[in-house]
This record gives structure tokens, C-alpha cells and sequence, in this order.
């Protein structure tokens, strides 16, 4: 079990040496139980960070928008930031240093061993509340408790997991530079990919039918892109939402900005958009599941990144953030890479 | 006639230009005949295919979508069909997850010197798309 | 921006193109585009007047940029790229959109032909509404070449580039350069001595002013392109100074070690300290790291002690030297095909059964037996030797699916050797068909034939197995019917040619393409057939394709002729179509450095940069790049975006 | 108008409305399909037993994406444009809440107030809301009581129901409302005087029931007018990740973007669409020249924000904002809109 004072303590150390000018964390927020990311600067705030089965954020999102923020001022950073990270969170983070955004000194790693279980699913939880609130989540052993208005309810963590904790082959932080709890890697509380296979059981007309839906149903928010720590991308090549002008940009550029899609939220286009994203996240997706979480009409966008996961894992042997200096799925090929497919 | 009969499937055939295309330039030279239904379209390797150009022709209507390049160590740019091989598995496997029939996407291997394969290969998948009649799945819609 | 103003020519090239699609529909089709200023149709738009309203039409109607809809680009591109710039137009705004060899040759249906034939113009006509007037790329040359291999085919390309007053290193994997041909004892059709041809060629290159040989080395990497290649080449170390070498021989007398001598392929043993060839150039002698007891005195340093000049040195290193050349001639040679494939002829396994070059050995003077045809088994004069055409070639399902093209020429040579040898021996050929074209080679056979008695059995051999002190041979004579039962005292296989051992890497290290059969692939079969597909590397000998001495001496200096033609520039040019980087998008992540086949992007102030010196333009950066942060010129994503448009309008 | 309705009438009610040809009512009611709530086509089975639905329903009159004109040019000719209208179709929404029912009058100031928006006006002219008084809050995040509104309020109603238990007491807003109910024939019973009473009673204990609390609304325009350079803004949205769930869900958010969709480039053809647009897009308010006025989280928030509780309300007297809490519950990253009202006023003093 972590010690939330571990975490607090870390912080709060780092910060009086120096040796990180800001803490990413997790602390209360103001909507019943969920904790919200913290931006911790000094050491007052240090003992508001929590950790808890509510903390889903992969803040290594927080990671890309400073530097993002920091080119913007054109500044360097004084000193690394220190972050809070899952296994996925960490694995995210890895990655994001695969592809140079930034480097291994530039951020302290406070890994957190997700042991046992991981985050709540909220989806899973409400029917189980019968209509009463939650107001606070806290980790005991294979358990959740949640406090309600009608007192404090104990739910095995199986039970309101979320899937991609369930199915979480790597639920330790193995990139770190602290970490708190057991490292609880090889525990299997689901199969890996489960969702994805009882899915792929279906036929080819019949998961056309559930994806058409999900499809139609997508207003096309960008949360998936928005919440995704590698959509980094300043500009994203289906829909631009922040067209990156610079210094070096020249009329022409904006003029032959090509529109892949178009901006209607319609089928057509909502699936060119999630297939993309889908596409541009194989071999750099760490399955943190906060795009799924996030989507406010529920499609399963995990799948599509599962899907693509696998098919490498499988296929091409290999594992997003498995290591900083490793190659790049789609930048890079084996002689055995499978070609039956082709005539 | 039925509809089967009348219906011609809409293909967009990206071709490499050192041995699809020059695959296709010797079928010419041959005159073997095969279907009007591909547009060749010639990039310089099938490394160059970006998987946004397989979801855009199929988004822009295309029935059935071909990539075709130089058999594995063939290359004129010696990896690009391997970086190809990569990506079109990861596309061809995603559209096929979402439902869309397998066989609207189809990568060959065809050599400068395979005049007849490139005339088989076009033969064989207009047959097997046939069936498949038109492509609504990922199309836009004309007006929605 | 002032308007793009695009002509658009159809040829009706004869017929050709006419009879399948409606030239007017395509020109009337493609004035509709908004783009299109000008749209003409003609006959044979490739002819001299076809040529000039081209021009002619540019310049009356200020055109910008032009599409030609007629053949493949392949045959005309460069034709109207030049009228282009004849009228004042940059060249690379013109491109061409294949309506026949992709349309009206393969279709027949007019309607369909025509559609096709619009949809193709027009996405040609979009593409070109975005190209970019651009200039060629010139680059410095290396006025130096390498060339690869020191066999005959090698050792003449060295020569003859040489002999135009450019610098050559000729790189030889062996401790002899000499080759293939060092090995054989006459040469067919004149049975002239191939060491005494071959010997004075090989003092040539070795004393020739511009030329460099090293021996015992091979090519480690090779980084760069056409005109500026830089090479690094492994020298393996041979513990011996030639300089000093004085070819007594004293030091071979008193090594311990014994081991099969690949040079013989393994009818005799060498030392580990060993001259391939009396012959040998550098005429040295080669100390066999692997075979060697140790290099070190403690150990043995037998050697050393009894070399009176100190020319053998334990001490000297291998070394990797780096040289910067202009091009490359990639002469590799061939090998045997491995009889371990061909378990039902014996798999290598029975004894006095020899392969082709073995059989070169036992009739060389130089060879284990100083010529005369002996059969390894017992030292005996063999009286019936059955050689065996086509083993391992034309056989698809099992073997090579070529024809080796040398083996029907060498087997009745070999024949006639044997029969010189021993006069009164008794010689079977085995043969599907006898390939005899070259000059003088059908007299050749037909006197192997007639005069030497030789007995040509059309038909393949089942089997080979040792039979009372022989070897018999189960053969069928497709002629009579009859199944051949033959016991031999020595059976001779012609093996099919497969290129040498290691053709693979040198194909990867250099980035130039292997054909179906492994082979090095020409640039064109029949227009290019000494390029490689990369620039700046030419092929020469065996390693392209089997083919015999006068064959491969020939385009051993059409290569030359080649490199010389290159090097013979003070710049050259490249093509301009390249990738490029959108700065604004490029996030630094690294993926088309390591999509990149050439080495040709590097991070700097993480953003990536494109050396043009390097970069061919394939595009691999641009599909992996997830920003579209990168494109190849005139082959944009944007205008691949709108020919895809333009196909499915 | 006041009548009682058995719930198991009410598909009988809905399928009157679908009935008559002639000017006939396609009815959509909230149904529950892959965990969200959602207006659908109704065809029986109705149960308006939703805490409230995903989205709000502003697209009724106010899509997602619809098309102007479409436009067509041959090279060389004028263009010629195609007015696309909406269909005449009356639609009748059931199940609406009252925050969403008082997103209405707001939509209605946007689009009709200052100046007419045809499309706009072509949709709302032929849309019912069946309002659903709220018996207790369907979220942990309601907040009506703070921006002027109520659990019972039938601002924007059509007609109002409250649930009873086993019927629900219906009570008709407007004249179209009238009709909807007349439709139903006799499926409707007069209310009895237990019924009234414990309407009222349910009406007062809605009311009752705890929210979420904006501490001082009625001085939050001038506050938040004086609170523009606050720091806090940058402060509270810094978790923002820029998406577009908040506005997308909101029943009052009306910003748009308009796009030519080409089909063909020759001869040029296509469509001229209008889409939602999002004030927390980083590119919202992007200038062609690079510079964006709202360069940041902070100002993006600061805009929505205000919209809501400043803006409108200089311009319109009420606060745009109705208190449904979809904001709230729908952001990943726990902005709060009702915390940062009342942290910026606090600060305001």
C-alpha cells in the first residue's frame, strides 16, 4: 500500500532542493470524489496531493503542454519537472522521450505501482451505488471504499476496475526515479486484450454494426485527441484545431493545408478522424485509456488502439515505451515482418 | 441485368514507379487486357504511401483500394516496400476490425517485369469486389 | 499569385491510343478544368512537328506547366521536359499523364477506356497544378572509383578506368586477386591456358599507376551517393609484409597446421600459413588467422623463427580504411550451386563426384594434380567419366529456374580435356539441350562431338550412388527411351552458377537491388544493363547474371566506360525532387531518420534536416512522419491528395 | 391546461402525435444506448425515466452540422447557389429538463433577438419541448436554483409533466402546447384535488433538495467584468486540455463555424455548412496572421466563463448559463464551473 505521505514527502523535498520546479500530481477536486491533476509549486500545496482509485489522468499530458508552453515563451526550463506516473503514465512518458520531445533529465519521475488494482471505471460504479454519490475512493488492499451519503461502501476493485487496469500487463512504473509500491508486474486480474477479443468473436458485419453507431454517434469534441499525451502534434493532420504559425510559415502553407476531412461531425469523417488517430498512435499508444474515458458518447476507443497494439505485439514483437532508445513501430521493419497478406 | 452485372467498382491503384508501374507499363507493351476499374495513380515507392491515402480514397469513395510495389529486396529504394509491408498490415488490419470487408483492400507485389501479374492482379480484385457491390461504409456522404 | 495556365496535349499516337479512348472527350474534359489555359490534340505528339506546336504553344499561350497525355513517362518525359525548357519553361512543370501503356493498350471497351483515360489526365493535371518550377541539384564528384571483386571481370574494369587517368581501388575479399578464371585450366572455345591470359592482366592492375589493390579485404559500409560515395573497407591482417616475402616457402615446411585448401576447393590441404597460387598477386604468403595455432610465439612461432627477412609479424592489426570514390563497379563473380541441395545426386557426400571447377583444378598444371585427371578416390587414370549438364539449373520447382549458360560450353570442354588427358577413357555428357551460341562455340561442340567421341546422352540423371569401387549413374536417354545404367569411375557435375557467397550483403551495404534469382539487378534489362539501380553503381561479371569470359570482359568496361563517362563531369546532377521539411510542423520526433534508407535526415535543434546530397526522394519520410511534417517535392501529400480527388471524381 | 396521463399511456399519446398525416409530430424521447442518454426517434416504450440526457437538446433546433446552400460553377460561368432549408417537419422533444427547457429562450435570443437566422428559425418554429420537471436532482452537479432557475421552471416548455409516481400531472405551457395535449384526446383525465396537491408538494420538495450552490450570482457579471486580468484564470484551467466537451454538451453554447465542403473541383460543387465551434479550441479565435487573441487555457476559460455569467447577461439581462451541470460532469480533467464562479468572485471581494 503507498503511503500518501511518500508522495507528499518526495514532493515536498524536491521542491525545497530545487531539484524540480514544479510537482504534476493528483489532489481533490470540487466534484464529489474524483481527484483532479495538480500543479504543485509550493510546499503548502504539497499536502494536498492524493492518490487514489479516482487519480485516471495521464499526466504526462501536463509534460507536452510545458514544454509546449515553455517554446512558446522561448524559454529553457531551470530546473526537470517531477510528475506523478502509473505504469502507463510512465510507459506515455517513455515514449514522448523515444520521439526527443524531451529529455530523460528534464523530468523526475514519481512512479506509483498501481499493485493490485488501478483506477475505478465510473460507468462501472453507478449502478452499483444504487443513485448515491460517491464523495471519496480510497485503495484498500483488492478493495475500493467509497463514501457515500449513505456511509462507506467496500467494493472489490475487480468489480469497478476499469478495463485496461484489468487488463494491464505493466502496472509498475518501470521508468522511474522514485517509485511507491509493490512492483506487482505479472499479476493477471484479466487476459490481455480481453475486451478486444470478446469483440473481434463477433463477425465482420456485426462489428460494422456496433462501429457504424459509435461512429455516428461521435461529436467529434477531440477529448480522445485533447486528453492523449501523443497528440502532441501542433497541428493535427485531420482536423486543425491550432494551425502552428510561425515566423516560418508562409501564406502558401495555410493555403494548401490539405482537409483529409471535413469539419461535419458525420460518420464519414468521424471515422477517417478515430482510424487516423488510430493509425498515428500504433506503436506510441501505452493503453492509459483516458481517450475511452474521456469520450463523452462513450465509444470505445480503446479498441481501435488495443487492436492496433496487439496486431504489433504480435505481429512485429513489439511493445510501446518499452524503451527510450528503442525504434519506432512504423519507422522500422523486420525481414520476418508478416507479408502473406500480400500477392 | 442485374445489378451485379452493371455495377463497375471504382479503384484507386497507388503504383510504385520502378516496378508496379513499369509492371504496368509492360502489360501495356504485351496488350494483355484486364478491367478499366483501376486509376493508377505512380508514387515513388510504396514506402512514399501514407496510410492517410488509403482512408481518403476510401473516404472519397473509392470501392476498393490497391497498393502495389517491388517484391521484398526489390526495392529501388532497398527498404521502402518493408516500411510499406509495416504500415499497410496495421491499415489493412484496422479496417478490416471496424467491419469494412478485407477484400476492399488489396497489396501486391509486382515487378517491372510482371506485366501479366499486374494484369491478374487488377482482374482478381474487381472480381472479388463485384460482389461487394459499392463501398458505403467509409464513403462521404453526398449530402447528409 | 497570378493563375496557373496549364496545356494539356493528347496524342492520338497513331491509333494507338485513338482507337480505345476519345482524345477529343480527354482534351474537351480536361478545358473544363480551372486550370487548364490550353488543350491541344495531335496525331503523334512525340513527332518533330508534334514536338514543336508544343513549344509553339507555350509560348503563345504563356503557359506555365504542361501535361502530356500519351505513353509511359518513361519513354517521352525527359522528350517534353526538354521542349519545355526550349519554350522558357522550367522543365519539372511538366509531367506526364500514361494513357496508353496503363489504358488504351490494355482496354478495349471505348467507353470505359475513355473514362479511365480522363480520370488519369486529370489527376495528372492537379498534380501538376502544384509543381514547383526546380532546378537540378549539382554536386561536386569524387573523381575516384572502387571496384569490388578481383576476378577477370574486376581486374579489367580496374584497368580500363585506370587506363583513363582516374583513380581506382580494386577491393578483393581473397588473399589472391585472379578470381574464378585464376582457377580453370583451359578456356573453351580455344582451349587457350586461362592462367596465361589471366596472369598478365593480373601484374597489370597490380603495377598500374591509378590502381590501389587490396587484397584480403571487403567492403564494411558505404554511406553517400552517386559521385560522392564514402567506403569503408575492412583490410583483414595477413601477418605478413609483402614487402619482405621473398616466396621461399620455409615457413609453410614447418607450420603444424593442415587444413583443406579452399583454392583447390578442397581436393588438397594447405597450411595455415599458405600462397593460394604460385601465381598469386600480391605475391605473398597469407598467414590463416582462423587456422592458426595462436599468433604468438608461446604458443608455436614456427613461422616467424624460421622467416629469414622478418616478414612475418604477429603484431600487424587488421584495419578498417576509409576511401571516398565517385562510383562503383561491383564485380562479385559466382559460386557453385551447393550440392548439399541435391541429396539424390549424392549431396556432395560420394566420392568421385567432382563439380565443374574441381574438375578445372585436377586438369590445371597448377593444380593438385599439375593436370593430370586423376580420381581423388585412389589416384587412378579414370576410364569412364560421366558429366552431368543442368544440375541445379532450369529446374524451378526444386533448383534455379535459369540456365546457367556457360555449363553445355564447359562440359564439352571438360570433355575434350579428359580426352586429351587420356586418350582411350571413354566421356558421357548427360544434357537436356545443347545452348551453343557464341562465337565459334557450335563447332566446339560439334567437335566434341565428332572428333573426341564423346557420348551425349539427352536426358537427366535419378541417381548417383557408389557401386563396387564406382560410382553408377541412372540415367534415362530421352532419345531411345531407354534407361542408362552407367558405372563411372568419376562423374563431373556442371552446377548451376548462383551469385558468390555474400552477394547478399554487398547488395544491402551498397543499396542496390537483387533480381528473382538472387543475382544483381540491372537497372533495365535492356537499356541499362551494367547500372545498377542506384546511381553510381555499375555491375559487372557472373555477379549479375552467369556468363562466360569474353561476355563478362565486355561488360566489365562498358562499366568502366561508365564510370569513366560519370567521373568525366566536374558536377552532376540530381534530381531536385527531394524531401522537405515543413519546419513549422516538424516536432523533432526522429521517425523519418529512422524511416530514412539513406542516412539522409538528422535532428538538428530538434528539427529534422534533409541532406540533398543524400536524400533520393523516395518518400519513406513522408508517410511515417505524423504531422505531415515532410514531403517530397512535386509528389506532396497535397497533390497525391488531389489526384486521389481527381480519380474519383 | 392540467391533466393527468397513467404512464402507460404515454406511447398511446406519442403514437397520436406520430399519427395524423397531415401535419404529424416525429416524437423523440431520451433512450439509453451504450450508457448515454440520448434523443431518439420514439416508437414505444417510452419511460422518461433519464437522470438527464448526454447531450442537450439545442440540436433540434440547432444541429451539429447543417447545410446553407450548395454552390455550383462551371468554368467560365457564374456560380449557382441552391438555398438548402430544413425540411418542414414538426418535432416534439419529450423528457426535456427545465435547464434545458430554459436553454430555449436563450437560443432564441441568439439567433432571433438582434438579428434573424433563417436555418434557425426554420427548425424552431416546428419544435415542441415536453419538459420533465426534475422530482430530485439527476446529477451531482445541478445547479438551476444558483442561475435563476428551478426544477419545476417551465421556461421554454412546450408543455410541462411531472412524475406522480404512476401517471404524471401534465400541464400544457403554450398553445402548442395545447395542441400536443389535445392530441392525446382522452388518453388525459382531469387532475383530481390529491392530484394538484401532490403536485404542489412534489414541486416543493424538488425545490428543496440540495444543489450545488453559486455563491453570488446576481454579482457575478460585475465581478467577473472586474476580475478580467485575474490571475486565477490561468491558475484554474490549468489542467484544461482544450477539448470541446463542455461547449458541445451545453444547452446555450451557440458558437459556429462555417465551411465550404467541396465535392468536386471541376466543375467546382459543394456545400456551404455550418458546424458547432467551441471557444476552448486552441485555434477559436486564431488570426490568419498567427496571433491569437486568446493564446491560452486561462483565456479560453475566462471566455466561456463569462459568456455565461457576464457577457449574456450585459447584453440580454439573464444569465446565459442554466445550471444542468453537463460542463461539470463531462470534463476529463475536473474543471468546475460552478468552483471557478465562485472562486473568482470570492477574489473579486
Amino acid at each position: 500500500m503507498i503511503d500518501i505521505k511518500d508522495i507528499r514527502d518526495t514532493a515536498r523535498d524536491m521542491l525545497t532542493k530545487g531539484e524540480a520546479r514544479a510537482v504534476i500530481g493528483y489532489r481533490r477536486g470540487s466534484r464529489g470524489m474524483l481527484a483532479e491533476p495538480a500543479f504543485i509549486t509550493n510546499l503548502e500545496q504539497a499536502d494536498e496531493l492524493v492518490w487514489d482509485p479516482t487519480c485516471f489522468h495521464n499526466l504526462s499530458l501536463y509534460l507536452v503542454e510545458d514544454r509546449k508552453f515553455l517554446a512558446h515563451l522561448r524559454k529553457t526550463a531551470n530546473a526537470p519537472i517531477a510528475i506523478v506516473a502509473k505504469g502507463c503514465d510512465a510507459r506515455s512518458i517513455v515514449v514522448l522521450m523515444q520521439e526527443h520531445y524531451f529529455k530523460r533529465e528534464d523530468v523526475y519521475i514519481i512512479g506509483v505501482s498501481c499493485e493490485g488494482t488501478g483506477v475505478v471505471d465510473e460507468r462501472k460504479l453507478a449502478p452499483l451505488l444504487n443513485g448515491a454519490h460517491a464523495t471519496s475512493a480510497a485503495f484498500d488492499g483488492d478493495d475500493f471504499v467509497f463514501t457515500t451519503a449513505e456511509g462507506e461502501k467496500r467494493l472489490p476493485a475487480r468489480e469497478v476496475m476499469a478495463d485496461r487496469c484489468l487488463e494491464c500487463r505493466n502496472p509498475f512504473p518501470k521508468e522511474h526515479n522514485a517509485v511507491f509500491g509493490e512492483d506487482k508486474t505479472g499479476r493477471q486480474l484479466a487476459e490481455p486484450f480481453a475486451a478486444l477479443t470478446r469483440f473481434e468473436a463477433q463477425g465482420n458485419s456485426a462489428r460494422w454494426d456496433i462501429w457504424s453507431r459509435h461512429f455516428d454517434r461521435c461529436i467529434r469534441c477531440f477529448a480522445c485527441r485533447s486528453v492523449c499525451p501523443m497528440c502532441y502534434c501542433d497541428e493535427c493532420v485531420v482536423d486543425s484545431i491550432s494551425f502552428p504559425v510561425t515566423a516560418e510559415t508562409t501564406a502558401e502553407d495555410k493555403a494548401n493545408r490539405i482537409r483529409w476531412i471535413e469539419r461535419s461531425a458525420v460518420r464519414s469523417e468521424n471515422i477517417t478522424y478515430l482510424m487516423t488517430r488510430a493509425m498515428h498512435l500504433a506503436g506510441r499508444c501505452t493503453d492509459c485509456g483516458e481517450c475511452e474515458r474521456a469520450c463523452p458518447v462513450n465509444v470505445p476507443i480503446r479498441l481501435l488502439n488495443n487492436k492496433m497494439e496487439r496486431e504489433a505485439r504480435e505481429k512485429f514483437g513489439y511493445e510501446p515505451g518499452a524503451s527510450i532508445g528503442g525504434s519506432s513501430l512504423v519507422a522500422s521493419f523486420l525481414d520476418s515482418d508478416p507479408g502473406d497478406f500480400i500477392r | 441485368m442485374s445489378e451485379q452485372q452493371t455495377y463497375e467498382p471504382r479503384i484507386v491503384a497507388f503504383l510504385c514507379k520502378w516496378c508496379s508501374s513499369a509492371g504496368s507499363d509492360l502489360a501495356g507493351v504485351s496488350r494483355i487486357q484486364y478491367p478499366a476499374n483501376a486509376t493508377p495513380i505512380t508514387v515513388p515507392c510504396t514506402g512514399a504511401i501514407s496510410p492517410m491515402y488509403i482512408l481518403s480514397a476510401f473516404n472519397k469513395g473509392a470501392d476498393g483500394v490497391l497498393v502495389s510495389g517491388c517484391h521484398i529486396g526489390d526495392c529501388h529504394y532497398i527498404e521502402g516496400n518493408y516500411l510499406a509491408r509495416r504500415k499497410m498490415h496495421l491499415i489493412m488490419q484496422l479496417i478490416e476490425f471496424i467491419g469494412v470487408e478485407p477484400n476492399r483492400f488489396r497489396m501486391s507485389w509486382v515487378s517491372a517485369a510482371e506485366g501479366g501479374k499486374f494484369a491478374q492482379v487488377i482482374t482478381d480484385f474487381v472480381n472479388d469486389l463485384k460482389p461487394l457491390g459499392p463501398q458505403e461504409k467509409l464513403k462521404k456522404a453526398e449530402r447528409a | 499569385m497570378s493563375k496557373k495556365r496549364t496545356g494539356v496535349f493528347v496524342c492520338h499516337c497513331g491509333t494507338n491510343i485513338a482507337a480505345t479512348v476519345d482524345v477529343a472527350k480527354v482534351a474537351k474534359e480536361m478545358a473544363g478544368e480551372n486550370t487548364v489555359a490550353f488543350t491541344q490534340e495531335y496525331v503523334y505528339m512525340c513527332s518533330e512537328p508534334g514536338q514543336e506546336s508544343v513549344v509553339q504553344a507555350i509560348k503563345d499561350n504563356k503557359l506555365d506547366s504542361v501535361v502530356v497525355t500519351c505513353c509511359s513517362p518513361n519513354l517521352h518525359e525527359k522528350t517534353f521536359r526538354d521542349n519545355a525548357q526550349r519554350a522558357g519553361i522550367n522543365n519539372f512543370t511538366v509531367e506526364i499523364a500514361n494513357i496508353r501503356e496503363q489504358c488504351s493498350w490494355v482496354h478495349k471497351d471505348k467507353a470505359k477506356g475513355t473514362e479511365k483515360a480522363i480520370k488519369i489526365s486529370r489527376s495528372v493535371v492537379r498534380r501538376v497544378n502544384r509543381n514547383k518550377p526546380m532546378d537540378a541539384i549539382a554536386v561536386p564528384v569524387t573523381r575516384r572509383a572502387m571496384v569490388i571483386g578481383g576476378g577477370i571481370a574486376g581486374i579489367q574494369a580496374a584497368i580500363d578506368i585506370g587506363n583513363a587517368g582516374i583513380e581506382v581501388i580494386l577491393v578483393e575479399k581473397q588473399a589472391t586477386i585472379g578470381g574464378r578464371m585464376l582457377q580453370l585450366s583451359e578456356t573453351f572455345p580455344t582451349l587457350d591456358c586461362a592462367q596465361c591470359v589471366m596472369s598478365p592482366k593480373m601484374v597489370e592492375v597490380n603495377r598500374h599507376p591509378k590502381v590501389k589493390v587490396m587484397t584480403y579485404s571487403e567492403v564494411q559500409e558505404v554511406a553517400g551517393s552517386v559521385g560522392n560515395f564514402r567506403v569503408k573497407v575492412f583490410k583483414r591482417s595477413t601477418f605478413v609484409d609483402p614487402d619482405k616475402c621473398k616466396l621461399c616457402d620455409e615457413c609453410t615446411e614447418v607450420c603444424p597446421v593442415v587444413v583443406p585448401n579452399e583454392y583447390e576447393h578442397g581436393l588438397t590441404a594447405r597450411r595455415a600459413i599458405y600462397i593460394p597460387y604460385a601465381q598469386a598477386i600480391p605475391a605473398s604468403f597469407t598467414l590463416d588467422e582462423d587456422a592458426c595455432l595462436g599468433l604468438n610465439p608461446v604458443v608455436c612461432g614456427k613461422c616467424k623463427d624460421v622467416c629469414e627477412t622478418g616478414a612475418i609479424d604477429y603484431d600487424i592489426r587488421s584495419q578498417t580504411v576509409t576511401e571516398d570514390v565517385g562510383a562503383i563497379v561491383v564485380a562479385t563473380g559466382f559460386d557453385l550451386y551447393d550440392q548439399a541441395n541435391i541429396p539424390e545426386l549424392g549431396g556432395g557426400k560420394i566420392e568421385d563426384v567432382l563439380d565443374g571447377l574441381q574438375f578445372e583444378r585436377l586438369c590445371s598444371a597448377s593444380g593438385a594434380t599439375h593436370g593430370h585427371v586423376l580420381r581423388p578416390s585412389d589416384h587412378k587414370e579414370p576410364k569412364d567419366v560421366v558429366f552431368i549438364q543442368c544440375v541445379g539449373s532450369r529446374d524451378p520447382a526444386k533448383h534455379c529456374a535459369y540456365c546457367s549458360k556457360i555449363c553445355c560450353m564447359y562440359t564439352a570442354k571438360h570433355a575434350r580435356l579428359y580426352k586429351k588427358h587420356c586418350p582411350d577413357g571413354r566421356a558421357y555428357i548427360f544434357y537436356i539441350d545443347i545452348r551453343s551460341g557464341g562465337k565459334g562455340y557450335e563447332e566446339f561442340v560439334q567437335r566434341t562431338m565428332e572428333d573426341d567421341d564423346t557420348l551425349y546422352l539427352r536426358g537427366r540423371v535419378s541417381r548417383l550412388y557408389r557401386h563396387n569401387g564406382k560410382v553408377r549413374v541412372h540415367g534415362t536417354d530421352t532419345l531411345t527411351g531407354q534407361n542408362v545404367e552407367i558405372d563411372a569411375d568419376m562423374v563431373v557435375l556442371a552446377l548451376a552458377m548462383v551469385p558468390s557467397k555474400g552477394t547478399a550483403e554487398i547488395a544491402k551495404t551498397l543499396k542496390i537491388g537483387r533480381d528473382k534469382d538472387l543475382f544483381l539487378a540491372e537497372a533495365h534489362p535492356k537499356l541499362r544493363p551494367v547500372e545498377s539501380i542506384t546511381g553510381g553503381i555499375y555491375l559487372a561479371g557472373a555477379a549479375q547474371a552467369p556468363k562466360d569470359i569474353p561476355e563478362t570482359v565486355a561488360q566489365a568496361g562498358a562499366a568502366a566506360a561508365k564510370v569513366i563517362a560519370l567521373l568525366s563531369q566536374a558536377t552532376l546532377s540530381r534530381s531536385p525532387l527531394i524531401a522537405k521539411v515543413r519546419r513549422s510542423h516538424c516536432t523533432g520526433c526522429g521517425m523519418c531518420v529512422e524511416a530514412c534508407p539513406f542516412i539522409a535526415i538528422r535532428l538538428e535543434g530538434g528539427k529534422a534536416i534533409v541532406n540533398e546530397a543524400l536524400c533520393e526522394g523516395c518518400g519513406s519520410c513522408s508517410a511515417t512522419c505524423l504531422r505531415a511534417a515532410i514531403d517530397v517535392k512535386n509528389v506532396t501529400q497535397l497533390q497525391v491528395y488531389e489526384m486521389i480527388e481527381a480519380c474519383l471524381a | 391546461m392540467e391533466k393527468i396521463l397513467d404512464k402507460k399511456q404515454i406511447d398511446g399519446w406519442i403514437a397520436a402525435l406520430t399519427a395524423k398525416s397531415q401535419d404529424g409530430w416525429e416524437v423523440h424521447a431520451p433512450m439509453l444506448e451504450e450508457g448515454i442518454w440520448t434523443y431518439q426517434p420514439a416508437s414505444g416504450a417510452v419511460r422518461l425515466d433519464h437522470p438527464n440526457t448526454n447531450q442537450s437538446p439545442k440540436g433540434f433546433a440547432f444541429p451539429q452540422r447543417e447545410i446553407f446552400f450548395s454552390f455550383e460553377q462551371i468554368k467560365g460561368e457564374a456560380p449557382r447557389l441552391t438555398q438548402v432549408l430544413p425540411k418542414e417537419q414538426r418535432h416534439a422533444v419529450f423528457g426535456v429538463r427545465p435547464c434545458d427547457g430554459r436553454g430555449v429562450p436563450r437560443m432564441d435570443k441568439v439567433f432571433t433577438d438582434h438579428v434573424e437566422d433563417p436555418y434557425y428559425n426554420a427548425r424552431r418554429k416546428n419544435v415542441a419541448y415536453v419538459g420533465l420537471a426534475c422530482n430530485k436532482p439527476p446529477s451531482p452537479n445541478c445547479f438551476c436554483l444558483s442561475v435563476g432557475g428551478s426544477p419545476v421552471s417551465t421556461d421554454g416548455l412546450d408543455v410541462q409533466l411531472t412524475d406522480l409516481g404512476d401517471r404524471y400531472f401534465v400541464k400544457a405551457i403554450t398553445e402548442t402546447g395545447k395542441a400536443l395535449m389535445t392530441a392525446g384526446g382522452k388518453l388525459f383525465t382531469d387532475p383530481s384535488a390529491a392530484d394538484q396537491k401532490q403536485v404542489k408538494q412534489v414541486h416543493t420538495d424538488a425545490v428543496a433538495h440540495p444543489q450545488r450552490k453559486i455563491n453570488d450570482p446576481d454579482g457575478a457579471p460585475a465581478k467577473l467584468r472586474a476580475s478580467f486580468n485575474s490571475p486565477l484564470w490561468e491558475e484554474m484551467a490549468r489542467a484544461c486540455i482544450g477539448c470541446g466537451i463542455c461547449t458541445f454538451l451545453c444547452p446555450t453554447c451557440h458558437c459556429f463555424d462555417i465551411n465550404d465542403e467541396v465535392q468536386s473541383k471541376a466543375p467546382l460543387k459543394g456545400q456551404r455548412v455550418r458546424t458547432w465551434d467551441n471557444c476552448q479550441f486552441p485555434d477559436f479565435t486564431m488570426h490568419s496572421s498567427g496571433h491569437n487573441p486568446r493564446e491560452n487555457t486561462g483565456a479560453r476559460l475566462r471566455q466561456r466563463v463569462n459568456h455565461k455569467f457576464q457577457y449574456f447577461h450585459e447584453n440580454f439581462g439573464m444569465h446565459q448559463c442554466t445550471g444542468c451541470g453537463r460542463c461539470i460532469s463531462g470534463c476529463p480533467v475536473g474543471i468546475d464551473i460552478v468552483a471557478v464562479v465562485n472562486k473568482v468572485t470570492e477574489h473579486a471581494g
